[in-house]
């Protein structure tokens, strides 16, 4: 205790709370989908998270300490960059893949920039993009069955397209080949049967519970969304962002994902399935890159939604929720500039 | 074959052509007048975009100069910059003294008291919105370096005792620190002045002295030893009127408590030749005591207490006096 | 007046100086230029097919549109016009990432491609671009001690792929070890393009010439998606 | 002396693509592998020096209006020749090199040092600049060629040095590769820089404090 | 120097409109005249009375008995000369408060009974212990307004003072005592106005712009007092407390008396104390010393322990949005200070710099531990430099 | 000429193959006139303006002039002689006329004239539209489309830019990153997203 009273501004009291807390309140979120990553995939998923997030600690302290600032590993958000962009890759990938992934997302992504809160990228989505760009083989081909599950969520009929991908591809495939002139009525109506299949109770409760293929940390929805209330009831997220997403996705997706015509796709498939749930919850609703107003939240919330939508029905992949994130990321500081709340009183101009 | 040859020569020479006329007609048609005079002085200008001249920017400058036909003092860039920019207007640079800036505190953290545990961001102007500043003394420098952080020409530097210290040969005069300084010690003086107050206190001596080791207790020695009468009492502090001062440098030897410091760091030294017939004169005006001698003899000057203020030259009416030792005022050293 | 006068005059004759520099040097290469493609056209034909030597083409010029071009090809005859049909070849035109790849088809007289050979890309250097690579087992350092295996003659190896194929077995896919034409990685579009124009241009070919022994005209699978790096999600 | 300086200062002082930012399309684009980025930098220089001599030459003549017209349809004349003389002799490069020899044209570079170093100097002082400046892009161009081979293909000059078992980073010769590439170098320039103000302040320090303790 | 005052003597003329006099508040010996010590920082002028004990009151302090015969005009006046300004802590001349200009008709006038800031309890004391006195006041301050509808404005978890002033209320008058959500900062005028009348004021207007005006209930006493006794502003309530205190209290000392003395009556400090603040803990002043006196604005003093007090440096944004969600007057906060910190002013007025009211939501709930507020007053005060120096070099201009 | 492919040439000029992002097109006025979003979006619009006037005028000159006259190896020289001169014609009229317009856009105009994105967005055409046996009704449109598109792609990735480089200034970058070097990193990240729009199927 000094001799003198401590002088500064107001306010004197402060809520208890800081970005450490914040942090580690999203990796106890994410602990359930953790567990069930080991389940699933076996000990190699939880090696593979370990694997990223020491990389990412480490980056981050070395650059930190060769800028000669204070190392800040302890605040957790490097912690939260490592287990999200293992949670974004496929389990059989190569062990050196999440350790360049998170050297990446640390050194480009985030530290560039001088440090958290400063990136306008979210950096583990960024190192995903990275991966996928660099290593697009071992990357969308290295999946796993989910224990107790499939690779696609399906029960095998003998159907080529069923036996080599995860939920969304094997989606992407038939809907190709109905849409194909080419193809022959036999395939059509093999592709329709998967089709019926993929949207039946069985698959949609294999993706509730994360029996399918995917992403280390994507596939079970339930886990996901034990994590994503407790994050809300901490206030940690809130509502808007994963809220207008899904919706958006649910809607577009019913309105033109199907494949005989018009409100005819299967929206609970498409938010269950691949990383939507992941993305909405704990990726979109990164503080640091998403907008701060409650309407640019759901300006940002919607626009992933298009842009996910586009990119699974029209796009070159059939997973496009990093991406779509990412450039909504960029568009942040826009929407910020146009979407300030209304000053208490200010009245429109008019005239 | 000679055809693509011709065919390609008439084709460009008539877009050329076309071109060439077009944008001759378009140019006269379209002519706007513009000043390239405007842009020359924008060229000369330092760029610091500061402005010290009174103008919003470089440009401001320009188009200000450049209206009214003369140049007026653009304090970053000194004569040299009046002098071109008057060669492109074709008038003549008005004159301009050259000016730095002088801190008016030598408060450092050993030196002076604190009174309170300050937090919050780390500008001057910030803090003294609360509790006015960490110091005990409320005149003093509160060492947050805004001055630093608003000089455009890296001229301020903070030591590790929270002092303030102008880089004479980096320093301009644009005034930026003088304007952003909250407690107002900072003041532009011409470049020639060496020797200065370096306490802004107003506290009576007692109280002055209690909180700051370095403070003007306003005992008033150095208005009585002044030979040119440049210092006086303003409210307790010492002020020194720099239109009177000669940089004699006396003022700073005599204050008891090192709130007057000179910045000339080399000064001549007397010496007394053979003429000298022991009328001691001299020993009367010299300020320090550093002259002694019996009378009618050669006198001596103890040259660790002479300061060169040269008071005794003038005083001696045998003319026996000389200085040596160094460069003269050496003004331009830095 | 007089300066406006000289602004157009300096303009012109800066043109026209310019436009007859160039027309010289056009003269002096354009031929070597020209010369150069069509020896590189003639040279790929012959390579393409499993010649043996004293070949002679005629072209064929058809009605048929392919790709907004007529369909243009030619037959290759022993040794004269009449003679025994060695093989055919055609250009396929496939609009690939950042240009029209440019493709030399041989086509032996069962229907298979004995080669491929593309003669003109503008795809981007490093990637599309290498659809013409040459894989070369040679390290640098082999390379500048001396040690380095001479590769000139190697084919390029994404073109090798087409060697022996039928119009159905012309997919592309993206792992090692499928059958099909393996993409190039993160090229997938202009991977697509080669493949997907050489089989349009091959179906029309078949089309018109016929074929012998046995050949499946249907198409199988989708035409090739168009994806620069197609990938799970 | 000073034309020695003129040739020089393009590597490191005013390298036009680290330090001016100029030319950084083509710098980006062709700078796949070095064997492009080696031709890039030829040619450009070519054109560089070609439109320096002609420019430093007309740089009176030129009326101010139609300064920029005329300085573009020299420039231009000499990418042409480039493109001709290329596509006749060296058709392979010409072929990989692509859309970019035409867009030497409009590379800044060029057009910068005509406007502010060749229309206004001698012709020697211009010849100096334009080969300084030209060599000044072919290293940058070349280096970050490399980078982006030896990263992105595992191999320089076509030629394996990573090995065969290297996975090569495909993402280095992508668009984003080849801005994160630059981005990179330019703040390593940065950094470099002002080590070498540092150093040479302290040396005036210590030269000054020579001066001053006598 | 050495002149004899009584309590209630003008020591202090009021300089403009915007002014009040200042009353001995003890009567003595005026034993000195200098800068000293402020609760709102720096050194101001003071006057040093030194206490004869007799408290003998000035010979123009008369109680009145015409009270309800007293024109608006005269309310006003009494009010001025009483030396009364906002006792909710701005301090701001009550008079100029109730002298509305003609273009903008208060129909509303309401008594603000939410109390300011947590910890302080000085308006719920003062609304038990004197209910009629502070009704009657109001009562003064609505005919000095000249409007027939008031409100009585307290937060629903002080249901013991709603029901004494609703006790007070007189029938037939159009006052009504309402209660309002607890949720800080409520006590700030135009939330309140904003919670009790739906009612927005403008962005940079004041409440009369809506037609309201908000008084406090220790000013609505001190009216009550100058208008029935003809006692000067002399004393005020001010909350002494905070968990070094021994003895939490509310006092009613006299204006002038030194805070250390309080704490001496509350009990002193048990405990090590890191912060010293006059006023609450959301926007009260940190003192560096307990040698300042209570002024009319001091609403309370707080004390904090080490404890208390998070010292921890402030961590980088993270743009989490708590602060936006948590502003009262729907600013950006985070965008804000981000303008202030590279003094890019005008960007940050544009954003409603000058529209915050410093209550210290957003750095309270800020998890970086930001120093919003300080941001803001330091921008503020920049943005005030800029303003001056615009119109200095356009008065120069003129001048031209 | 249909709907669908006018739509994909749309597309890809804004979002596939962005002229600054994936063709590293115009990267000198991306990386100069993004430091704040007014100039951005000035810069923008004369971008578009002078990109679709010069697929316009260049069409004309290749197709009317080099064709005809079997000269297209002068359409460099040709292509930015039309485009220099259209430029500063355009800057004239606008100082004249539009003093208001000429201080937000006419600045940015003799910036274009530099700007390879503007040739190359000519070149583009005639490699794509032109040369390919489109017809002339076709041809045209495409490349006027094209044109337009190509303006409004730079266009949004100059805005972004602007907006995020806004945001960038106001935090505390590492010293050596600060300016064009960062500029370069957000344009890679930036590009890093637009790869999620490759392979897009329209039309």
């Amino acid at each position: 205790m000094s001799e003198h009273f401590i002088v500064s501004a107001s306010p004197h009291v402060r809520e208890n709370t800081s970005i450490q807390k914040v942090m580690f309140g999203v990796v106890i979120a994410l602990v359930p989908a953790i567990v069930g990553s080991v389940y699933f995939y076996g000990v190699r998923a939880l090696l593979l998270i370990l694997l990223s997030c020491l990389a990412a600690l480490i980056t981050e302290a070395v650059i930190q300490k060769s800028r000669g600032v204070p190392v800040t590993i302890g605040d957790g958000s490097a912690l939260v960059t490592g287990v999200l962009l293992a949670f974004n890759i496929p389990p059989g990938v190569p062990w050196w893949m999440p350790v360049v992934g998170s050297v990446f997302a640390i050194a480009i992504g985030k530290q560039v920039f001088g440090g958290v809160g400063y990136n306008p990228l979210n950096p583990a989505l960024l190192g995903r993009a990275f991966l996928l760009a660099s290593w697009p083989v071992q990357m969308t081909t290295t999946w796993l069955p989910g224990r107790g599950g499939t690779l696609s969520g399906l029960t095998l009929k003998g159907v080529d397209v069923v036996t080599q991908a995860t939920p969304l591809a094997v989606m992407r495939k038939v809907t190709e080949i109905i849409a194909d002139p080419n193809s022959t009525t036999h395939q059509i109506v093999q592709a329709r049967e998967v089709l019926a299949d993929l949207g039946s109770s069985e698959s949609i409760a294999n993706l509730f519970m994360g029996q399918v293929g995917g992403c280390i940390g994507e596939t079970s929805a339930i886990l996901l969304l034990i994590g994503a209330a407790y994050l809300m009831f901490k206030h940690y997220i809130e509502w808007r962002i994963p809220g207008t997403y899904m919706a958006t996705v649910a809607i577009l997706t019913w309105a033109f994902g199907g494949p005989s015509g018009l409100f005819t796709g299967n929206a609970l498939f498409h938010i269950l399935a691949g990383g939507l749930i992941l993305g909405a919850f704990y990726m979109a609703t990164d503080m640091v890159t998403s907008p701060v107003s409650p309407k640019g939240m759901i300006i940002f919330g919607v626009g992933c939604g298009v842009l996910t939508s586009i990119i699974r029905l029209i796009g070159g992949y059939p997973e496009g929720v990093s991406y779509s994130i990412l450039l909504m990321n960029v568009a942040t500081p826009l929407i910020d500039r146009h979407t300030r709340p209304k000053k208490f009183g200010e009245v429109k101009k008019s005239g | 074959m000679e055809s693509v040859v011709v065919r390609s020569i008439i084709v460009l020479s008539a877009m050329a052509a076309l071109f060439g006329v077009i944008l001759a007609i378009a140019s006269k048609v379209f002519a706007v007048h513009r000043d390239p005079k405007v842009e020359k002085v924008v060229d000369v200008l330092p760029g610091a975009n500061c402005g010290a001249c009174g103008y919003p920017g470089c440009q401001g400058y320009a188009e200000a100069a450049v209206k009214a036909g003369v140049a007026p003092v653009c304090p970053p860039g000194g004569t040299d910059v009046a002098e071109r920019v008057a060669e492109i207007l074709g008038s003549k640079a008005g004159e301009h003294v050259p000016v730095v800036a002088v801190v008016h505190c030598a408060g450092g953290l050993s030196n002076a008291q604190q009174r309170l545990d300050y937090e919050g961001i780390h500008d001057c102007r910030a803090a003294i919105l609360v509790g006015g500043g960490a110091k005990a003394c409320i005149f003093g420098c509160l060492s947050l370096g805004t001055c630093k952080a608003v000089c455009p020409f890296d001229a301020v530097e903070l030591d590790s005792e929270g002092l303030v210290h102008i880089d004479v040969k980096k320093c301009t005069g644009c005034g930026n620190c003088v304007e952003a300084c909250p407690v107002n010690i900072i003041e532009l003086v011409s470049k020639d002045m060496k020797v200065h107050i370096r306490c802004s206190s107003h506290d009576k001596g007692k109280k002055a002295k209690s909180v700051c080791a370095v403070a003007c207790i306003a005992c008033q020695l150095c208005v009585k030893k002044c030979p040119s009468d440049a210092i006086h009492m303003e409210e307790d502090l010492a002020v020194i009127d720099y239109t009177k001062c000669t940089n004699c440098g006396i003022c700073a030897a005599v204050c008891p408590t090192g709130a007057i410091i000179d910045d000339i760091k080399a000064r001549p030294k007397a010496v007394i030749g053979t003429k000298c017939e022991g009328l001691g004169k001299c020993v009367e005006v010299c300020p320090v005591k550093a002259i002694s001698g019996e009378p009618g003899e050669r006198h001596e000057i103890d040259r660790v207490k002479c300061i060169g203020c040269g008071l005794c030259l003038d005083a001696c009416p045998t003319k026996s006096i000389g200085m040596v030792g160094a460069l003269g005022h050496q003004r331009d050293r830095d | 007046m007089g300066s406006y006068i000289r602004l157009v005059v300096t303009l012109t004759a800066i043109a026209a100086v310019a436009s007859f520099g160039l027309s010289a040097v056009y003269n002096a290469t354009h031929e070597i230029t020209e010369e150069y493609k069509r020896l590189e056209t003639e040279n790929a034909r012959i390579e393409v097919l499993p010649t043996e030597g004293g070949e002679c083409f005629e072209e064929t010029a058809t009605d048929s549109m392919l790709d907004g071009r007529e369909f243009v090809y030619y037959t290759a005859y022993a040794s004269e016009v009449g003679a025994v049909i060695r093989g055919y070849t055609f250009t396929a035109y496939g609009k690939g990432y950042s240009s029209t790849i440019e493709t030399i088809v041989g086509v032996v007289p069962d229907g298979s491609i004995s080669g491929i050979k593309i003669v003109d890309q503008k795809e981007t250097p490093g990637l599309g671009a290498k659809i013409q690579e040459v894989a070369s087992r040679n390290t640098l350092w082999a390379v500048i001690m001396g040690k380095g295996v001479d590769e000139t003659g190697t084919p390029p190896w994404f073109q090798e792929q087409y060697r022996y194929l039928r119009a159905r077995d012309l997919r592309v896919v993206k792992s090692p070890g499928e059958d099909g034409i393996l993409a190039i990685t993160g090229a997938t579009i202009s991977s697509d393009a080669v493949t997907g124009s050489v089989k349009g241009g091959l179906a029309m070919l078949l089309s018109i010439v016929g074929v012998e022994g046995t050949f499946d005209a249907a198409p199988r699978g989708g035409a090739a998606r168009a994806g620069e790096e197609g990938g799970e999600r | 002396m000073s034309a020695l300086k003129e040739l020089t200062k393009g590597f490191y002082k005013e390298n036009p693509v680290f330090r001016l930012a100029l030319g950084l399309c083509p710098a980006l684009a062709v700078s796949t592998s070095v064997k492009n980025a080696l031709g890039m930098g030829a040619a450009a220089t070519f054109v560089l020096l070609g439109s320096n001599i002609v420019i430093s030459l007309l740089g009176k003549v030129i009326p101010a209006k139609v300064r920029i017209p005329c300085f573009v349809v020299v420039i231009a004349s000499f990418v042409t020749i480039v493109e001709l003389v290329m596509g006749a002799y060296l058709p392979e490069l010409s072929k990989s090199l692509g859309i970019f020899i035409p867009l030497i044209v409009v590379n800044c570079i060029i057009l910068g040092r005509a406007e502010a170093f060749a229309s206004k100097n001698g012709l020697w002082l211009s010849i100096m600049d334009g080969i300084g400046m030209g060599l000044g892009f072919t290293f940058a161009i070349v280096l970050i060629g490399a980078i982006r081979e030896i990263l992105g293909d595992g191999k320089l000059f076509g030629y394996m040095v990573l090995g065969p078992d290297f996975q090569p980073v495909l993402i280095m010769i992508l668009a984003p590769g080849a801005f994160i590439t630059i981005g990179l170098l330019m703040g390593y320039f940065n950094i470099l820089d002002a080590k070498v103000k540092r150093r040479a302040e302290a040396v005036e320090a210590a030269k000054a404090n020579a001066r001053g303790g006598r | 120097m050495g002149d004899e005052v009584k309590v209630g003597t003008v020591i202090g003329e009021a300089a403009g409109f915007v002014s009040v006099p200042v009353h001995a508040s003890i009567s003595g010996k005026v034993t000195a005249v200098g800068r000293f010590p402020h609760p709102l920082g720096g050194e101001h002028q003071a006057v040093v009375i030194e206490g004869d004990g007799e408290d003998s009151w000035d010979e123009s302090v008369v109680p009145r008995d015409n009270v309800d015969a007293l024109t608006p005009r005269e309310i006003r006046d009494i009010i001025r000369d009483a030396g009364i300004v906002g006792l909710g802590g701005a301090a701001f001349p009550t008079h100029v408060k109730l002298s509305p200009p003609d273009s903008k008709p208060i129909d509303t006038a309401i008594l603000n009974g939410a109390e300011c800031e947590p910890w302080l309890t000085a308006d719920h004391r003062l609304m038990l212990e004197r209910p009629a006195e502070v009704m009657r006041g109001f009562r003064l301050i609505m005919k000095a307004l000249g409007c027939e509808r008031g409100f009585v404005g307290i937060e629903s978890n002080k249901p013991d003072a709603v029901e004494a002033m609703k006790a007070a209320v007189p029938s037939g008058s159009g006052i009504r005592v309402v209660m309002v959500q607890v949720k800080y900062p409520q006590g700030a005028e135009k939330q309140l106005i904003d919670s009790l009348l739906r009612r927005k004021v403008p962005a940079g207007g004041l409440p009369m712009d809506v037609g309201v005006v908000v008084q406090n209930v220790g000013t609505a006493l001190a009216v009550y007092e100058a208008c029935h006794k003809g006692i000067p502003l002399v004393r005020r309530v001010v909350t002494v407390t905070g968990n070094p205190v021994g003895n939490p209290s509310n006092f009613s000392p006299r204006i002038g008396t030194m805070v250390a003395s309080l704490v001496e009556q509350a009990g002193g400090l048990s405990d090590e104390v890191s912060k010293v603040i006059s006023g609450g803990p959301m926007m009260g002043m940190a003192q560096f010393t307990l040698d300042v006196p209570v002024i009319k604005g001091m609403s309370g003093m707080l004390f904090l322990g080490p404890g208390d007090v998070d010292t921890r440096p402030p961590d980088p944004c993270i743009r989490c949005g708590h602060c936006v969600h948590a502003c009262p007057m729907k600013l950006l906060p985070t965008t804000i200070e981000k303008y202030v910190m590279v003094e890019a002013i005008d960007k940050a007025v544009e954003m409603g710099l000058n529209d915050c009211i410093e209550c210290g939501s957003c750095a309270y709930v800020c998890p970086s531990r930001r120093r919003l507020v300080h941001q803001f007053k330091y921008g503020k005060y920049l943005s005030a430099e800029l303003r001056k120096k615009a119109a200095e070099r356009s008065d120069k201009e003129k001048g031209n | 000429m249909d709907l669908g492919q006018l739509l994909a040439i749309v597309v890809g000029a804004i979002f596939v193959s962005n002229f600054v992002l994936a063709r590293f097109l115009g990267l000198c006025p991306f990386v100069g006139v993004s430091k704040d979003s007014e100039s951005a979006l000035g810069m923008g619009m004369a971008v578009i303006f002078v990109m679709t006037m010069a697929s316009l005028v260049t069409w004309f000159v290749y197709n009317y002039v080099l064709v005809p006259l079997e000269i297209t190896y002068l359409r460099t020289i040709a292509f930015i002689l039309v485009i220099a001169a259209l430029v500063q014609f355009v800057e004239m009229v606008i100082e004249k006329t539009s003093p208001t317009l000429h201080k937000s856009l006419g600045i940015y105009l003799p910036l274009i004239t530099t700007n390879c994105a503007v040739l190359g967005v000519a070149v583009v055409n005639v490699d794509s539209f032109m040369s390919t046996g489109l017809s002339r009704n076709a041809s045209f449109i495409y490349t006027l489309v094209h044109g337009f598109a190509a303006g409004l792609g730079f266009t949004l990735a100059l805005i972004l830019m602007a907006a995020i480089r806004e945001r960038l200034d106001l935090i505390d970058v590492p010293e050596s990153m600060r300016g064009i070097p960062i500029t370069f990193i957000v344009a890679g990240l930036m590009a890093i997203a637009f790869l999620g729009f490759s392979g897009l199927k329209i039309g």
